[in-house]
């Protein structure tokens, strides 16, 4: 069984389809999987649905993909960065399902995780909450909110064994570890690719029946959003 | 004399207590970083997954894989834990954050709070703050007491789409300093900026308050 | 003849694929283990938190951090990792397991499985056997075809406390293998053990199945 | 904020109250808090709900509380391995609540990540369903659980900081990980305890702001329930 592709253009081979749901990990730039996200905008696959806390920014992560007006639908928290996304909204040739980011993360999870709805306060009272079943438990109300699952999860990680096992880096884990939960076919890529037993069993973010394809990035561009420094002492 | 943006993050570090969990949101609320005490420890939370955010990087020592919520680079300090989205809006939801502080469009007397969307204009989302005010334990907002044109911002009702409903602990805007039982209603103003007079605050407030002994 | 014990584990092991994340009960679906094919990588899920187990561990390199569902000792492989509870019952929940194999004390003809309770006596309790079956991709039963009493234990309905109902895909016993179509309802007798008659079968069984062309 | 205390009774001074409910971590007695198993025993408290998945053993983990008769109920998925355990239930000196071992799991997460009810499959159309709320969602009927929470969880790990962040070894994180999150206030005990820093952040698998208290257990027995081996070629 291997999980091992070349490229990121062969990992996605035969599994996109136009009108198709996706999930992309990442915080804003921060592990966003930017190789099968060029592959994607190759692919030329077009009305998707993609879920993914940001839209990337004009011209990098997700922005490609609005170029080539590739996107039909976003599902996200926060899409504050991106220019032409306004237009594209703006002009009514994009959809746009905004939840709340802690929503959003936990809607991803149940879905990996087998729990069509749960309950959270989250959205209580809110534009949120319309339409959506409320119910008090111990005096509070909550809202109900059910799973998000992908055809497929597009993800990054920092090192991932050919088990397709996988380590983040810092705060690159972000979406990126519970998306890779949540698709039918989940593929990383890495920044690198090593045996098994390599990574050590106890330090694994993401066990590998999770990840049914991996590959190995090469070069990485990692682009810094807002670069915030101070000065030396 | 009303507060400064700098003078207003002190006021809100003296929420703070030694050993508190804080999420700090965008402007003048992340500005409460600088007025934490000498000997205080205060381990600062990340939404996108991240506890215990240290400052800013020296110049080249930018790491594309570090940044905080406002996807501003950061550095790692030596109690810093790193998790998942889903692990750290648990934190949040899951009431184990001690204490936000958060800039707002409007507040409500009742505590409702407003700081996402103005109707008509593009949106750019809610983010986190939803999250932050249904799950962290105390809630405080630090805003200008007037928007540019000079209207209210502290009223009977927030008239824009909100954020949270019964959130709002506490309120320090540039004139003072308010006191709001989210459950059982009430507002106190219970500090006020140098020079500035309740009259004053009345005046640029929609809405009601009581004042504190001693400062009426 | 009848299966010998081994015999039932090594025709269960015939469901396994290359790649197959599979769970594996107490009894003799943990004998299936010895009988994965050289070449075919499986890996081995246990519930408390671990992918990819290896043997028991040689004499005097035991490790009491380091045990399966079954609370015995095992060994780490290059390919494992460990998790939370929580975690794992996610894997289990969300349909990520390819393949489980339990014993079980009774199954019906429309899949519905009873391993846990027998009234009257002391329940020990269900441990993970309700979530393994509801959760996992395929559920595959190997157990003798009838109690020590002789009675059947594969029946129109089961009179035990349910695991999970609608849940059982396959059923090997000791006389042969069924195939059970849990979503429309319909049993089939496809294999049968060596020398064992399709009426024997039908004597020993209260459940109404169908007989696999060439077999009958 | 000192979080460090010099051994496992003076790490349960002022937490313990008759009728309290107690998460104990630990699978069988993997990855049990046998310190603070030992200082509740000794503190004699009583009427204890306790939530774990195990009761121990005979003598053993939990076991001790069965012989002193601190325990009026157990929220637990498996307790075969004592007789004790089945002496007091058979006369009515012990109540018991059977959980599904991942519905128990979930619902522990589920308690410290603010989740007051879910969905789940498991259990449906058993005892374990009886007078809970049944749902469709996708043409599959789901059963809806609630959270656990508890007013002091207990729990073991391999490695902790003074901060309280935690690293397990092995299957020993088993519940004690979700547990940590779940009690009003948490209680670890650990192996070996460190110096903030010692342990890289990317590795730690309890952030400390779940551990509200820490100490190290000092020496660890560590009973191995089922000892398995094969013979060296």
């Amino acid at each position: 069984m291997n999980k091992v592709f070349t490229d990121a253009t062969s990992a996605l081979d035969g599994l996109l389809f136009d009108g198709m749901t996706l999930m992309a990990g990442g915080f804003g730039l921060c592990g966003v999987p930017e190789h099968l996200i060029t592959a994607l905008k190759a692919s030329g696959t077009k009305d998707l649905t993609i879920i993914s806390n940001n839209a990337g920014v004009d011209g990098d992560g997700l922005g490609v993909l609005l170029e080539t007006r590739q996107i039909a639908k976003m599902v996200s928290s926060y899409v504050g960065e991106n220019k032409l996304f306004e237009k594209q909204y703006l002009d009514g040739d994009l959809e746009l399902e905004f939840n709340p980011q802690g929503t959003l993360a936990e809607r991803i999870r149940a879905g990996g995780a087998g729990i069509p709805a749960f309950f959270t306060k989250t959205g209580v009272g809110t534009l949120v909450a319309e339409g959506k079943e409320i119910r008090d438990f111990d005096g509070d109300d909550y809202v109900m909110e059910s799973w998000l699952r992908a055809d497929v999860s597009i993800i990054k990680a920092w090192k991932g064994d050919t088990e397709g096992n996988l380590i983040f880096r810092k705060t690159a884990r972000n979406f990126n570890a519970p998306m890779a939960t949540a698709g039918k076919v989940t593929v990383a890529e890495v920044e690198e690719l090593v045996e098994p037993g390599t990574l050590a069993a106890d330090e694994i973010h993401c066990p590998g029946i999770f990840v049914q394809r991996i590959v190995d990035g090469g070069n990485y561009r990692k682009v810094i959003e807002k670069r915030t420094t101070r000065p030396r002492p | 004399m009303a507060w400064t943006r700098d003078e207003m993050a002190a006021r809100a570090a003296k929420e703070l207590s030694d050993g508190f969990y804080v999420n700090l949101g965008i402007g003048i609320p992340t500005l409460v970083a600088n007025y934490i005490p000498d000997g205080m420890q205060v381990t600062l939370h990340s939404e996108n997954g991240m506890l215990g955010i240290g400052p800013f990087p020296y110049e080249g020592e930018e790491d594309p894989d570090l940044i905080n919520a406002g996807k501003q680079t950061v550095t790692e300090l030596p109690q810093s834990s790193y998790f998942d989205s889903a692990a750290s809006f648990g934190m949040i939801r899951g009431g184990h954050i001690n204490l936000a502080i958060l800039g707002a469009m409007q507040v409500a007397e009742n505590g409702d709070l407003a700081n996402w969307m103005i109707p008509g204009k593009l949106v750019k989302g809610m983010g986190g703050a939803m999250d932050l005010v249904a799950g962290v334990q105390r809630v405080v907002v630090v805003m200008d007491h007037n928007s540019k044109a000079g209207d209210a911002k502290f009223l009977t009702a927030c008239d824009l789409p909100l954020t949270g409903t019964h959130v709002v602990d506490l309120l320090i805007t540039d004139l003072g300093v308010f006191d709001i039982d989210k459950k059982n209603g009430g507002v106190t103003l219970i500090e006020l900026a140098p020079d500035v007079t309740v009259t004053e605050v009345k005046e640029r407030t929609a809405a009601n308050f009581e004042v504190a002994a001693g400062l009426a």
